[in-house]
């Protein structure tokens, strides 16, 4: 088979050397477009044995063809008869792009899709770019913060520890914990799952408790659409900490809906000037009433960061486990150079 | 002399007895002690007796067979074996006791003014201890060795056939005392051979070490008795010696399985322990706190496989306390880190972190699987999905195909975790019901603190 | 029972004796550790084989003629020296395996 | 006495709330130049019983008037008479800047001067400072670098943890070491002072070894000037460590001179694409070759951060700190509303 | 009767002091072997005797006495003075048995037949080793109280002085066996009070305890060796139980010092120890890892003073071990951070953060000075500069005028450093001279990872 | 030293008595952590006053006009009974702060 990895529109690569070796070991031949990784550091003279071309001669000559997201791939037209491997939900309109797949004859898996079973964990983008996304969430709010995280005792004056809230504390939301508690934060956090109590508690950060979540087991480990009752609970509670917060990190994201407004514009208002809100679910609508995606609001000196693609500002490592997942997922999917028959789990799961 | 050598081997009986009871020391201790016992041997054929005979050949020849008999079958034995080979020892010891009180009755017998009454008494008593160890010890075997036949069986009214038993002992000794009738003496011995069965006999197989130890202190009391008879003071002391410790220990042993001791005689064995509970999976074994510091003690390589449970009881600073130790005393420790343990990636990296656990000593999973096989023990600490073997034998398991740490490869492996309950996938776990695994139970803090203490201790 | 008070009053010093080799049978054994449980039980039951030393010294003085005692002595001597010797080697592999590493 | 505080060029402030409480309580009077802490976070509301001017009148109605940096005076000549109290070492021309000093009778106090006796301490602006600058060297490094810096083994991969190097053990260098400690990072530093070693490993990192540095014990604790083969050795020992380093700190310094060159343009050469240098000796001409002071240099994808003032994007912590030194100095030199005499061993230094 | 009592109260005083070997029942077995003791008394009192007299109002008197005398000693006593008491009460036995051996000895030289002279042997070596006892007490107890003519003196040439000694006691022991001269015997006590003397005099104080434990059992063999004179087997019990144990203990001790007994008792006190170097500023007391942890143990509360010291050892874990152990044991904990403390800003905070210190335990330098007056404790961790309280005295100081940690106002501190230098600023230190200063020397990591381990112990 | 020799070998049992004896109070000891070295030094020495049962047997036996004797061995009883209630007395004292607080 005759693999393709495009060059995206943004930092990331969907292939590094290293996987590279893995593909060519298995016996595939792998085609890259021309400078596809240098943004993330792997320039072309890094990849051994692999082939470099153009957009055009790369589509022409693969059959498979991958990239980091699916909006880098452009026209769908353009793809005829191929298979294409990408995260494909970014794209707003599905409905669109299944009629779309399906006149161009496309094969599509969306790696956004693979269910978050234990066994798929090495195929799944999500996890693995979320947990880039909660370390780069807290290195931006202490960049922003005109505050040094540790309490720190000096002949100048005591310096008192910040305090940072996470709302929402799924792999992303955990890795921010776990990052800020390293810096030295005092943290809480909030979530409606059950499981993320423990969770949380078990990386000696405190839980901010709400009673009366819905929960749902079937849901196969993402968090339900909650209660209006619950909602308001949980603002309540989580608000009285967002007040004396100096960094705030929200990840809170339902799967296949806008993501929960948890932070209005009044309790950004009564929020100390100065303080950080890095909303990780602006891409779905932001957890914070002021978010703007992929931008930084300035409302009364609280800095707003509405960016759900933190992961790509970490490019090298975040290319290096994209890539591993994609690799762990072709060698699932593809066994004696065929695609394996489609009542898989994982593959219904991802075929668009 | 020979007085000298006795004492000397009195000496070396309780040095021996006492070295024996520290791991550094146990095994010098019981050379200590065997050496006594060929002093005192040697002492008991050289020492000038009143009215010696030199019946030499009867003492050399049975002496000589039966120690090249012991030491092929103490070389031949398998380590697993070594409990049924001290239960039938045992019973060897207890019919010696049997046969020499029947000879010298035989004496008083024939010559009635050989012995006084309370001599006669002290015999009766060697005789019937004696007769219960056997036949006792050799039930006692028999259990442990796994014979259908031997299994646990309770007759109805056990207790009350026991009185009766011991009731009509003693009146068989009391009428064989005032008449000398043989007949009474055989009566005994039958009985009290009977009555050694039935007192083993309703206990479970597992209580059997307990048993054999009291079994065992109950030789040392014949012997004691014996040494009355034959004036011979270091037979006394040893005896004496070994009832005492062996009382002692059959408590200890009671108490480290925590039972009392009257539990196991009478009540036989019904209850407790969160063994029985997942019998369809078949039997898990609990290791005891001592146990667990020596066998890791003791290894030259150990790996530990953090899971979420290390993260929830928060215990990763006892963890590298109890690394250190460890490696104080020249066991290689490392860490073997499945890429998915814990809830979050890379959860096992902060919660190791933040114990300060040098990255040099964290081994990810392929190199982990290499090394276990060369590991002593592999200590699976609130981990459970990422060791479970179904992942690789099971196709129906939701787990399966993913890559797995294969701790099973290590010589053994200990799982520390609170209950016998899933882990995140929700499945049952067969690692634990392996034959060279062992569970120690409990919220991963305290386990750790207790075995750490315990260690320390070592 | 006057027997057994007058032998006890005569053995003054024999009583003592007895206690505190009792005393020292306990204090000796009080603090094991739980895996020695097994090699010292083992360890235990050999001396318990003292009982032979019964043996020799009947042997030693019963008449030469005598085969009833001696063979029955004999036999005692037998059975209760493979108690002792098996003991005692079976006792030494059991704890062999803590020579291994010396403590640090 | 009359104090007044200048709103500086630059974020942080000389005096904040609670700083102010503390003169007041001495009786002082104090007047703020409008907004001067508005960048840090304190608006001019925070500020209770002060006095709000502009320049002109603060000027006016003060006798000793303090700022951050020298700079923010402007113009000495509209000093005339007055005291002034800031950071001088920015002044490039100490020569000039006396001549200046002495024309108009002003009388100015170098808090860059401060002794570092321990007693001196609780005013030495130098040290609290670099103790900031430090920790957001790491930080900048941080958001800068396309890596994370734990190490992290995942379904997806193993992430390495990050290589630091450090240069220049001192306080900046001390409170940069131990920020890349907590986030997870390899740390190796350098100094030549025969104390730094034993302060490197007391924080858990490792020191760079190298034979023949020259200690003078009088300096008071300033590094002194270097023999040449010992910067050879040294350049030859660090360089094996930054041809492998990912993040590399440098705070090299020796008072009164420009800063040593420690990383030269082929060392940079050798670097990997992606390694980030953050120059904190930048302002004294740096320790690398290729930096610019206030500025990020990219050199084939190697970011050079010239930067000495990264404490002041730490606005909120470091005016506290700052006006908690200034307020132990005006403390210590003045006494009953007189300024002591200057045979005093702090003043004698401080005093231009 | 009185058999059965002298048998109850041997066994008594041995299981009275194995209880004491126990800290959980040690105060119950003192109980025991007192009880154990008063039976014997008891017994003694009534035992029936060839040809008693009925002088019983010279034991009534005497005893009830002392006894009351000795319980008022008992409850006046301050804590720290018991180790002196212990030290005259054993003088006290000492000369109690030379009393006897002298009486009994009168007896034979005026009826030369009422013993054999292997009695007058053991009366002699009775006399010996009790005045010893005696006079070696009496000094180690005014060593102990501090009495400067006390302290350390050797004569040139000790050993070959106490060879001669003990060679012209045996002259005068062998010319009085001979000759029945009483001068002899005077002089043979006069001989032995002055080598008890020459046998204490060049150890030095911190050697004491083991001194007087080592004296201790000498009492106990003069016990024992009376016991055989008066033909009772329980002095004789008693008095080789206490020789033997006395003897290990002694050993313990020495171990837990760190030093053999041949060198305290041969080599005095020549060598080592950092404590004497400083003399000119005073004298600084160590604390022993037990009286330490015991301090530690039995406060209410206790404020840590870490200092660089603790950052350059790396010991930040054993200290959070430390404090948990506390802890657990309801002590309070608290860190007092002063604002220089270390070397870079907020080292300290660093190297808490690290052990995963609770910032709510974290208390600043004014909080910190108001607290120490209530605090029991204040344990200084490598820290110097930041606990001179020259930076208040002394004008003259590099450090006057820098506030600084009141530690020394809390009812006694313990300072951990490696030696006698000095910090940062490269002055003395004042405070390790103080009164309720003791010094704990060692690398902090060390010296925790001892305290540790001691107060697990407790 | 043939008396020596020939006490030793009328009075085995007491030979082995002394034997156990020693090897209990070593035993005994042995194990003992280092906060209670005081104490039980303390308590050990208290035991050593068993001494004066010496002195009461004296004076029990002695004549009631020998006033020599009586003296003295009161005087012994005197000396030694405070080593023995004063010893015991002294000890309860320093062990009452075990009790103090029960272990955690
Ligand atoms: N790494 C990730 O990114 C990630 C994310 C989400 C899910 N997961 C999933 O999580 C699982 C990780 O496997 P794992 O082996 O680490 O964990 P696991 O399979 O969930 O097992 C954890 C075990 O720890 C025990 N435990 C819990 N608390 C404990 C305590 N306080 N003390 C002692 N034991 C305790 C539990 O047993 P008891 O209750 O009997 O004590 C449980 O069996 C995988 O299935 C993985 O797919 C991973
Ligand atoms: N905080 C800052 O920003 C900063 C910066 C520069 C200088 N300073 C100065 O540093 C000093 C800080 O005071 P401090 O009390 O923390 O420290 P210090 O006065 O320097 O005293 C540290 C003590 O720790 C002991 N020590 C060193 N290594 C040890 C080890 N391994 N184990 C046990 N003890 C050890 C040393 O005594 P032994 O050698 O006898 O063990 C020394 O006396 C102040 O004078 C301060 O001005 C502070
Ligand atoms: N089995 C596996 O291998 C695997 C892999 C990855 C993730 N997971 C699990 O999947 C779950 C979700 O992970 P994710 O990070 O991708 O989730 P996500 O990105 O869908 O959501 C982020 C978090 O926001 C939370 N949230 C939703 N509504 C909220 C509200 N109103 N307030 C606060 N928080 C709210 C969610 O509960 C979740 O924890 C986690 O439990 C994770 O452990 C499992
Ligand atoms: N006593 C006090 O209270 C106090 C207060 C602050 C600082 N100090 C001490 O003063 C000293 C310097 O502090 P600083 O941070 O202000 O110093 P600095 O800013 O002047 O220099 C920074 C560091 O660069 C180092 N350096 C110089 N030449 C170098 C070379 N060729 N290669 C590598 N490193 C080189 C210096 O040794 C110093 O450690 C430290 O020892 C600090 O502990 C003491």
């Amino acid at each position: 088979m005759q693999f393709g990895f495009l060059k995206d529109n943004e930092p990331r690569v969907s292939i590094t050397p290293s996987t590279l070796e893995k593909f060519i070991s298995l016996g595939h031949k792998v085609s890259i477009e021309k400078n596809a990784g240098i943004l993330s550091g792997f320039s072309d003279s890094r990849y051994n044995n692999a082939k470099f071309y153009s957009r055009k001669e790369l589509i022409k000559n693969s059959n498979v063809i991958l990239s980091v997201n699916s909006s880098s791939f452009g026209m769908l037209n353009d793809y005829k008869g191929k298979v294409l491997i990408s995260n494909f939900s970014v794209d707003q309109n599905r409905e669109e792009l299944k009629k779309e797949i399906k006149k161009n004859k496309i094969l599509a898996y969306d790696l956004s899709m693979i269910p978050r079973t234990t066994i798929a964990q090495s195929m799944d983008i999500l996890s693995s770019m979320a947990g880039l996304s909660g370390y780069k969430a807290i290195i931006k709010a202490a960049e922003l913060l005109p505050k040094i995280f540790p309490m720190t005792i000096t002949a100048a004056g005591s310096i008192k520890p910040v305090k940072v809230v996470v709302i929402g504390a799924g792999v992303a939301g955990l890795q921010a914990i776990a990052t800020a508690k390293r810096l030295g934060a005092i943290v809480e956090a909030s979530d409606p799952r059950q499981a993320a109590k423990e969770e949380v508690l078990s990386l000696g950060a405190k839980f901010i408790e709400v009673d009366g979540a819905v929960e749902d087991k079937t849901a196969g480990g993402y968090a339900v659409k909650q209660s209006k009752e619950y909602l308001e609970k949980q603002k309540e509670e989580v608000s009285k900490r967002l007040v004396q917060a100096d960094v705030v990190i929200t990840t809170a994201q339902v799967f296949g809906s806008k993501s929960p407004v948890l932070i209005s514009k009044d309790i950004v208002e009564k929020m100390n000037s100065g303080t950080v809100i890095i909303d990780l679910a602006s891409s779905t609508g932001g957890n914070c009433e002021l978010t703007e995606d992929s931008k930084i609001v300035d409302y009364n000196g609280i800095k707003i960061v509405g960016n759900s693609y933190l992961a790509s500002e970490l490019s090298y490592d975040a290319s290096n486990l994209f890539s591993n997942n994609v690799y762990n997922f072709i060698n699932y999917i593809i066994k004696d150079n065929e695609f394996i028959h489609d009542d898989d789990d994982i593959l219904k799961n991802c075929k668009i | 002399m020979e007085k000298f050598l006795f004492l000397l081997s009195a000496f070396l009986l309780v040095w021996g007895l006492r070295l024996q009871s520290d791991p550094a020391s146990a095994s010098k201790g019981n050379k200590f002690a065997a050496l006594g016992m060929l002093i005192a041997i040697f002492s008991a054929v050289i020492m000038p007796l009143e009215n010696s005979k030199s019946n030499l050949i009867w003492i050399i020849i049975p002496l000589s067979v039966s120690a090249t008999l012991g030491y092929i079958i103490a070389k031949k034995i398998e380590m697993t074996s070594m409990p049924q080979m001290v239960s039938i020892f045992n019973g060897l010891g207890g019919l010696s006791a049997v046969l020499l009180s029947f000879t010298e009755i035989n004496k008083w017998i024939i010559f009635p003014d050989a012995y006084e009454i309370i001599v006669v008494v002290v015999l009766l008593s060697s005789l019937f201890i004696g007769s219960v160890a056997f036949t006792g010890s050799l039930l006692a075997f028999a259990k442990l060795d796994g014979y259908k036949w031997s299994e646990k069986l309770t007759l109805p009214f056990q207790h009350i056939i026991n009185i009766v038993f011991i009731f009509m002992i003693l009146v068989c000794s009391y009428l064989f005392i005032s008449s000398s009738d043989v007949t009474y003496l055989y009566l005994i011995i039958f009985l009290s051979f009977v009555y050694g069965i039935f007192f083993v006999a309703p206990i479970g197989g597992a209580d059997m070490p307990v048993v054999i130890s009291l079994l065992n202190s109950f030789t040392g009391i014949t012997a004691a008795l014996t040494g009355i008879i034959f004036g011979n003071i270091v037979m006394l002391l040893g005896g004496i010696l070994v009832g005492a410790a062996g009382t002692i220990l059959t408590l200890l042993m009671c108490n480290a399985m925590n039972r009392s001791l009257l539990n196991v005689i009478i009540g036989g064995f019904s209850s407790s322990g969160p063994s029985n509970e997942n019998k369809e999976q078949g039997d898990i074994k609990e290791i005891s706190d001592s146990d667990f510091a020596v066998q890791l003690f003791y290894s030259n390589k150990v790996i530990i496989v953090p899971g979420y449970g290390l993260a929830v009881a928060q215990a990763q600073k006892l963890c590298k306390e109890i690394q250190e130790s460890l490696e104080a005393n020249d066991v290689e420790v490392k860490y073997a880190i499945h890429p998915v343990a814990g809830r979050m990636p890379g959860h096992m990296n902060v919660l190791l972190a933040e114990a300060d656990v040098d990255y040099s000593k964290l081994i990810e999973l392929d190199q982990a699987n290499e090394e276990f096989k060369s590991t002593d023990v592999a200590v699976i600490i609130g981990a459970n999905d990422v060791v479970n073997p179904d992942a690789i034998d099971d196709s129906s398991s939701p787990l399966y195909g993913m890559p797995i740490l294969k701790v099973w490869e290590s010589i053994s492996t200990v799982v520390l975790k609170r209950s016998m309950s899933a882990g995140y996938a929700g499945v049952q776990n067969p690692l634990f019901f392996k034959k060279n695994n062992k569970m120690y139970f409990g919220d991963a803090k305290e386990s750790l603190q207790r075995l750490s203490s315990e260690l320390k201790n070592l | 029972m006057n027997e057994i008070l007058s032998f006890l009053i005569d053995n003054e010093i024999l009583i003592y004796l007895l206690l505190f080799t009792i005393l020292l049978g306990f204090e000796v054994i009080s603090k094991v550790p739980s895996v020695l449980h097994t090699p010292l039980m083992s360890g235990a039951n050999a001396i318990s084989g003292i009982v032979i030393l019964g043996a020799i010294i009947l042997i030693r003085t019963t008449e030469t003629d005598n085969y009833f005692t001696l063979i029955l002595a004999s036999i005692a001597l037998f059975v209760g020296s493979i108690n002792v010797f098996g003991g005692f080697f079976v006792t030494n592999r059991m704890l062999e395996m803590f020579n291994k590493k010396k403590k640090g």
